[in-house]
């Protein structure tokens, strides 16, 4: 199978909405494209899973590669493992809930649907791209459209947090540039060269290593809200429009946590030994920072975002623990946080358009009023409380597993704190669904509502659906991406 | 011997043509309508670009002063494209002008003296080609003759430049005491690195300096770049600056290849200065064609950064990130010159709410600016970041990160023209602009040029095929 | 004889007093005459140096001539600039044209 | 006698002027006199500032013949050699002669040339 | 045959006999430069009276008869007034330029002398770029016309000035070209190559056509060159009352009369050395008696005489023609000499290059 047809097939779609301008016509190319674009990644899925030689050995699939600026040994070379796999189902599900969500979406829909196909093909792009270049590139193509979004369409203070979410995320992609042209020019075969497959062969010196890591690993850091660089995830989450926020939390921020395993662990794993303690470190101040700030939010969309800080912050936790266990935790967090936040977006999107009110204390009764989107509220937040049955307790559960195993003092006391967070987000959680949900009805307008249309239902049961199908049954998951995180972990161990 | 002479000096010979036609033209008494003579100088320079293509030849003449190779026909093309495309968007602005064939006759003068600096091989050659292609310069920029602003930038234009050349000269007349000779090839083989040889080389380095407005040398750009008619910025601030970088990395990396190391660290110097004061002043400039002139004082930056690098993938960049500047400082040109020449407005502000009346020119500027900043899918992206890496091949990571984190500054000033246009709210946003054919031509090129020259990697090792 | 270091020394201080007189003066005439100097500082160089040290070649003399013409063209445009900036600014002193400024 | 007899010439020149306008200076006696130091206008008081702006045909002229005399810069090295470099020297100076009419042409057809 | 030659040796090699090298060049220089003084004195009061007396004999009257037999002296009385005429400087001059312009005017014309060869072997430097060092020279004469009209503070002086300064550098392009006309044909810019060359006829016999065109073009420029009527706008007396040196008076006047007599002089003496021959006697093909004789002359006549004859047609023309106004003075150079200028060194070349001159 060609993974090239993940990026055409966006591309294309994307190029297909511009020709028309009414709003019935875009959005049935973005659906048509997006359904198309889940088929295909089913269809990858099914291929890989059932390929014994290639699919589950640990090496990368249907690996292809041409030659894009020869001179330069720069080559667009494609193949995918369990883990990528994880992040192109994520993406299809989450890009085809985001246009389901957006069916309404009457201002300037056409640029909105090309921006949001043009989104998608950066992160399908990235996710199979096994040359550091063209994924530096497909990393950066995912920007500027954010900043459309968010600038164009989003509410509040938009222009503010457009501007802070591009020039954070460019400055993150500047660190990673330094810290790719780093592997380029010094990697030990001598040649230069973007391929990581060749790169993880012939790594850099330790010396080196030491010097490149950080400019990596706070460069895709940034993207997965690395404690001091959070700042732009609270912002830009709450000023997007539903979609883009879905697809920010969604997929943008596992940019950063993929490219961490893929570039910084795997190609420089004496440095990852190196700065271990300091990732633990940071990444726990993160999680017990986001989720006493969600504390403090009484903005739906902010306490969302807030306990994304808090959530990923379990990804570079995860990573930085450096155990099998921790990193499959790590991979799982990235997905199941993907969906859930897509979720918990969505739905308050939903609820924004009924009550016109995002504060959580201007609410209340829901249930009574819409159930449909109440209960659906109520799945997001459990899955964000991590309770058991939701993909959030396993991939949780994996990472302080992993963590525990990891015997380091600092790891321990680090493991132990980033424990007491789930705490704190039992509290957020329960008081916001509590107040919104159950309670007495706040105003008598709330029986005028009109519960899910068949859009918002669609795209929150195909959310849920994934949801279920990790919480429930996690083996699959674990069955698939085990291979890659095995070849992880053996380069690890292999260079202490 | 004939024969060479025209087969090598075919684009100088046409456009020589083009000189002679209009000014016979002229004194003709011909009663042409401007389009008319705009069609025929466009056609003229569509041919002159077809011929550079067509025949690959390398020679000699004028007694080893004039030389070309494909790589130099390559850059004559890319020159004659950019000058194509002004052409093309100088329309609106051209379309009543009293002196459209005086204008056309500077204009062609100037890519003719880039031409010879080009091909030159001899440092008498490339000083002729470079008064050539400044000082009708100069009287263009003076078009508006009715503007006092125009005079104005005139005058520091002209001022500054024969400053610079005077620099430039006082320069080489110091090599010419050394080595005895002001050939190339002569120059190359005789020079070593000695103290006074380095003193030469500096005068020269600050001439060129100036010519590429890097800081700080650069004092002269913004003032004249917003006095001139926008046609005439855009010609400075792309084919003139782009004309004299080709003609720098000859003299750097053939005639002072020796002396690489001194050089390198005057470049590192220089290079981080105009990246840095460059995007310093951008950051606040309200009129677009001040910022644009800031801006490109920072490309400049990135391009020393690039020449720095002193390999064969520096100097591929360097051409590969001139086409590309060219497609997308012209599309940011062509836009904002049919504001201009519309409205009369140049400010950054009058651009608010800019999409909702024109959203095909909004995306066309909004892609030129990412182009400009570097952001992937636009051919800027590949620009840039192949100069950065050809620069970051000396191991010189200080440096690198200072230009990454430039690229972030610069970011914010071209999203700050973005935001303005498609995310503030206007009451009353610029009324539509109706475009004329030929300046939408001239933005469908660059626009395809700024799409396709990026993701096709053939121009790139077409160039490195050629420098290697 | 006199000797090619008092000539260099004369052309050398010619060529700083020209640049000097750039820096300084506020009249553009001055400023244009300044820059005259600087030139021709540099034909004193080249002559110097084509007589002194390369008698062979004539290097330094073609560049000399054709330095003579282009500064004549360079004047000839520059005094063409400063006559039509008489005209709108009646006045060719460098302060007064300040049209141009952040 | 070489280029010192230049220098030699200029001093007498000095010599003899400054000499004559001493003598002139010492013989003479200065009277003094209100009018006198007016500007001589053939009488009538003079009016206005004296420095004029004059016309700007000069201008013209002198940008016209600066192309023109430096032309000659280039005609005196090429007259010594003509006859031994041959005809293509005649061919040369037609070309460059081409130019320079088409130049003179051009400021004709301006009306550069005429007095206004 | 009478030669200067062996007298300025005789001098020059005593002097270096009797004396150190420096001391005899200081010597030398200071000859030099009394006898040139000696030579303007002479050419001033020559000159002056020489005008005067053509212009009363076009006129049909007398000039000046009374001091002096047919009042030869007349010119001594005047230079006599003038020295004791208070050479005032007015109140609102720019000092320092005023009180420079006559001397550099002095200046100008002395340096000009260096390469005129008086006669055989009487030349003060033999310059290998004798014509153009002349048309060089010639030019900043007019700066210090500039400088005076400039200084002066006075409209009148500011006009002729102006006037005068277009209309020396305009005919100055012809004046150039006509000149060059003979150096193509010599191939040397050095004046006693040139004269050298002429030894077998003088150019404007020699050099057909183009040569007279040349001569007749090189009058016109020189007339202009040096302001006289017919194209004497500069001074032009009856709208300028005297042009860039109305305020001058005293010495100071004189220095600039007596400067515009002697480049009179200078561009006559340059055009009977390029079109005459200079000193070389006049011959006729192979008239080897007839040549004998004219040899008997010696050079130094021939040389002033040529010279005087250029100057008498020039002081002819004042009372030939009607001063021009300066829009047809300008008319006449940028559209008439110039374009002929133009075609006649074509022509010349042609001529030489395919050896059409004698």
């Amino acid at each position: 199978m060609n993974l090239n047809w993940l990026i055409v097939l966006p591309v294309v779609s994307a190029l297909a909405i511009l020709p028309f301008s009414q709003l019935k016509q875009v959005r049935s190319i973005a659906a048509i494209g997006a359904t198309l674009q889940l088929l295909l990644s089913c269809v990858l899925l099914y291929v890989f899973m059932q390929d014994p030689a290639s699919g589950m050995s640990g090496s990368l699939a249907f690996e292809s590669s041409y030659a894009w600026y020869k001179p330069l040994h720069i080559y667009h070379s494609v193949g995918v493992d369990g883990i990528s796999i994880a992040m192109i189902m994520l993406t299809a599900i989450v890009v085809l809930a985001g246009v389901l969500i957006s069916w309404n979406m009457e201002k300037m829909s056409r640029e909105f649907f090309f921006l949001l196909m043009l989104l998608s093909a950066g992160a399908y792009g990235y996710f199979i791209s096994t040359d550091v270049f063209t994924m530096f590139f497909f990393l950066e193509l995912a920007v500027v459209p954010k900043f459309l979004l968010i600038g164009i369409w989003g509410s509040g203070k938009k222009e503010y947090s457009a501007t802070k979410l591009v020039l954070m995320l460019m400055g993150a992609s500047a660190l990673v540039f330094i810290g790719l042209s780093g592997l380029y020019f010094n990697n030990a075969s001598g040649n230069l060269s973007f391929n990581m497959s060749e790169l993880a062969a012939n790594p850099l010196s330790v010396e080196q290593q030491k010097f490149f890591f950080p400019f990596a690993f706070i460069g895709f850091g940034v993207f997965t809200a690395l404690f001091p660089f959070h700042t732009w995830v609270p912002d830009g989450h709450s000023s997007a429009p539903t979609a883009a926020s879905m697809f920010l939390a969604g997929i943008s921020m596992k940019l950063g946590g993929y490219g961490i395993l893929r570039v910084a662990t795997t190609i420089m794993p004496e440095a990852a030994h190196y700065y271990s303690p300091y990732i633990i470190v940071l990444s726990a101040i993160a999680i017990l920072y986001g989720s006493f700030a969600t504390m403090m939010q009484t903005d739906l969309k902010y306490i969302n975002a807030y306990s994304s800080v808090s959530h990923t912050g379990f990804v570079l936790f995860g990573i930085g623990m450096l155990t099998k266990t921790a990193i499959a935790g790590a991979v799982i967090q990235m997905v199941s946080h993907g969906l859930m936040t897509a979720l918990f977006f969505a739905v308050i999107g939903m609820v924004y358009e009924r009550t016109h009110t995002r504060m959580v204390d201007k609410m209340g009764g829901l249930l009574k009023s819409i159930p449909f989107i109440s209960t659906v509220f109520m799945i997001a937040g459990l899955t964000s409380l991590g309770l058991p049955g939701f993909s959030g307790f396993v991939a949780e559960m994996m990472v302080f597993i992993g963590s525990w195993e990891n015997g380091g003092t600092l790891h321990r006391v680090a493991t132990i704190a980033a424990t007491a967070s789930i705490v704190v987000t039992a509290v957020y959680i329960l008081r916001a669904i509590g107040k919104v949900i159950m309670g007495p009805v706040e105003h008598e307008a709330y029986f005028e509502f009109k519960d899910a249309r068949w859009n918002e239902k669609s795209a929150a049961i195909i959310l849920v659906a994934a949801i279920l199908v990790i919480g429930i049954t996690p083996f699959l998951i674990n069955h698939l991406i085990t291979p890659g995180t095995e070849a992880i972990m053996n380069k690890l161990v292999a260079n202490p | 011997m004939v024969q060479d002479f025209f087969l090598l000096m075919r684009s100088e010979l046409m456009l020589i043509l083009i000189i002679f036609g209009l000014l016979f033209l002229k004194l003709g008494n011909a009663r042409l309508k401007n389009e008319t003579v705009m069609n025929m100088v466009n056609a003229v320079l569509i041919a002159t670009l077809a011929m550079g293509f067509l025949v690959k030849d390398t020679g000699m003449i004028f007694g080893n002063m004039f030389h070309t190779t494909d790589l130099i026909r390559l850059e004559k093309n890319i020159l004659t494209l950019g000058t194509l495309i002004i052409s093309l968007q100088s329309y609106q602005w051209l379309k009543a002008h009293k002196h459209a064939m005086e204008f056309y006759l500077l204009l062609i003068s100037t890519l003719l003296g880039m031409f010879f600096m080009l091909s030159s091989a001899n440092l008498l050659m490339f000083y002729l080609g470079l008064e050539l292609s400044t000082i009708p310069l100069a009287a263009m920029v003076n078009f508006d003759l009715h503007k006092k602003q125009s005079s104005e930038a005139a005058f520091k234009m002209i001022v500054s430049s024969a400053f610079s050349s005077a620099l430039l000269l006082f320069g080489i007349s110091w090599m010419y005491g050394i080595v005895g000779s002001v050939s190339y090839s002569a120059i190359a083989a005789a020079v070593t690195g000695s103290p006074l040889e380095i003193f030469a080389f500096v005068m020269i380095l600050a001439g060129f300096g100036f010519k590429i407005s890097a800081v700080p040398f650069h004092l002269w750009t913004a003032d004249v770049y917003e006095g001139a008619p926008i046609p005439v910025t855009s010609y400075l601030s792309v084919i003139s600056k782009g004309a004299i970088l080709f003609v720098f990395i000859t003299v750097l990396y053939s005639v002072f290849r020796s002396m690489g190391d001194t050089w390198y660290y005057m470049l590192y110097i220089l290079s981080v200065a105009t990246m840095l004061i460059g995007n310093l002043f951008a950051m606040r400039q309200q009129n677009m064609k001040r910022f644009l002139a800031f801006s490109s004082i920072a490309q400049v930056g990135f391009i020393l950064l690039g020449i720095s690098g002193q390999s064969v993938a520096s100097s591929t960049s360097l051409i590969f990130f001139v086409l590309i500047y060219i497609f997308s400082n012209l599309a940011a040109f062509g836009v904002v010159s049919l504001v201009s020449s519309a409205y009369d407005k140049e400010k950054v502000d009058d651009y608010k709410g800019f999409y909702q009346t024109n959203p095909l020119l909004a995306w066309t500027l909004a892609i030129a600016l990412f182009s400009l900043a570097g952001i992937p899918p636009t051919a800027g992206f590949f620009g840039k970041f192949f100069l950065i890496l050809a620069g970051a091949a000396k191991g010189n990571w200080l440096l690198i990160t200072i230009a990454a984190l430039n690229m972030i500054i610069s970011l914010y000033y071209y999203q700050r023209v973005v935001k303005a246009m498609f995310m503030d709210h206007n009451a009353a946003p610029l009324e539509k602009i109706n475009t004329p054919l030929s300046p939408k031509i001239a933005l469908i090129i660059c626009i395809a040029g700024i799409l396709i020259t990026g993701l096709y990697s053939g121009a790139y090792e077409y160039i490195y095929q050629l420098v290697s | 004889m006199v000797p090619v270091s008092h000539i260099l020394l004369l052309s050398t201080a010619l060529f700083f007093i020209g640049m000097y007189g750039l820096f300084t003066r506020r009249n553009m005439i001055a400023l244009l005459m300044s820059i005259e100097l600087m030139l021709n500082s540099i034909n004193i160089n080249f002559v110097a140096f084509n007589k002194y040290l390369w008698p062979g070649q004539l290097d330094g003399i073609f560049f000399t001539i054709f330095i003579i013409t282009i500064a004549a063209a360079e004047a000839a445009i520059a005094i063409a600039i400063v006559i039509n900036l008489y005209r709108s600014h009646l006045s060719i002193d460098v302060n007064d044209a300040a049209e141009l400024k952040h | 006698m070489g280029a010192g007899s230049l220098i030699a010439l200029a001093i007498a020149a000095v010599a003899f002027s400054s000499i004559a306008l001493l003598v002139a200076k010492l013989v003479t006696k200065a009277t003094k006199n209100k009018q006198k130091g007016e500007a001589y206008e053939c009488g009538v008081p003079s009016k206005g500032p004296n420095w004029i702006q004059f016309n700007v045909g000069y201008y013209l002229f002198a940008l016209v013949f600066l192309i023109f005399d430096v032309e000659l810069v280039f005609l005196f090295p090429w007259a010594v050699v003509v006859k031994s470099v041959g005809w293509i020297a005649l061919v040369e100076i037609v070309v460059f002669f081409f130019i320079l009419f088409l130049g003179l042409l051009y400021a004709h057809k301006k009306g550069a040339l005429k007095w206004k | 045959m009478f030669s200067l030659e062996d007298i300025t040796q005789s001098v020059h090699n005593w002097l270096y006999e009797t004396m150190n090298p420096t001391l005899a060049l200081m010597v030398e220089f200071a000859i030099i430069g009394v006898l040139v003084i000696a030579l303007f004195a002479f050419l001033g009061l020559v000159l002056v009276m020489m005008e005067r007396k053509v212009s009363s004999w076009m006129q049909l009257r007398l000039g000046p008869n009374r001091i002096g037999p047919w009042g030869w002296f007349q010119t001594v009385a005047d230079t006599l007034k003038l020295i004791v005429k208070e050479g005032m400087t007015p109140n609102n001059v720019d000092r320092l330029l005023f009180n420079l312009a006559p001397i550099l005017v002095i200046i100008v014309s002395m340096v000009i002398m260096a390469p005129l060869m008086f006669a055989k072997g009487f030349q003060i430097w033999d310059i290998n770029i004798g014509v153009l060092f002349v048309s060089a020279v010639s030019s900043l004469s007019v700066i210090g016309i500039l400088m005076a009209g400039w200084a002066s503070n006075n409209k009148y002086s500011l006009l002729g000035a102006m006037r005068s300064g277009a209309q020396i550098v305009s005919y100055e392009l012809s004046a150039g070209l006509s000149m060059l006309t003979i150096v193509v044909l010599t191939g040397s810019l050095k004046v006693s190559d040139i004269i050298q060359a002429q030894e077998t006829g003088w150019w404007l016999f020699k050099g057909h056509i183009p040569a007279i065109i040349a001569f007749v073009i090189f009058i016109i420029a020189a007339t202009a060159e040096t302001n006289r009527a017919p194209f004497d706008m500069a001074e032009a007396e009856s709208e300028l009352t005297a042009g860039f040196h109305t305020e001058y008076s005293g010495m100071k006047f004189a220095l600039f009369f007596l400067a515009e007599y002697v480049n009179i002089f200078v561009v006559c003496a340059i055009g009977a050395t390029l079109f005459l021959g200079g000193w070389m006697p006049f011959h006729v093909g192979n008239w080897e008696q007839f040549n004998h004789i004219m040899d008997y002359i010696p050079t130094p006549i021939w040389f002033f005489g040529k010279t005087f004859f250029l100057i008498f047609v020039i002081m002819w023309f004042r009372w030939t023609f009607p001063r021009l106004r300066i829009d047809q003075l300008l008319n006449l150079e940028w559209k008439y000499l110039l374009p002929i200028s133009i075609v006649n060194i074509l022509l010349v070349t042609v001529i030489a290059l395919a050896g059409w001159h004698f």
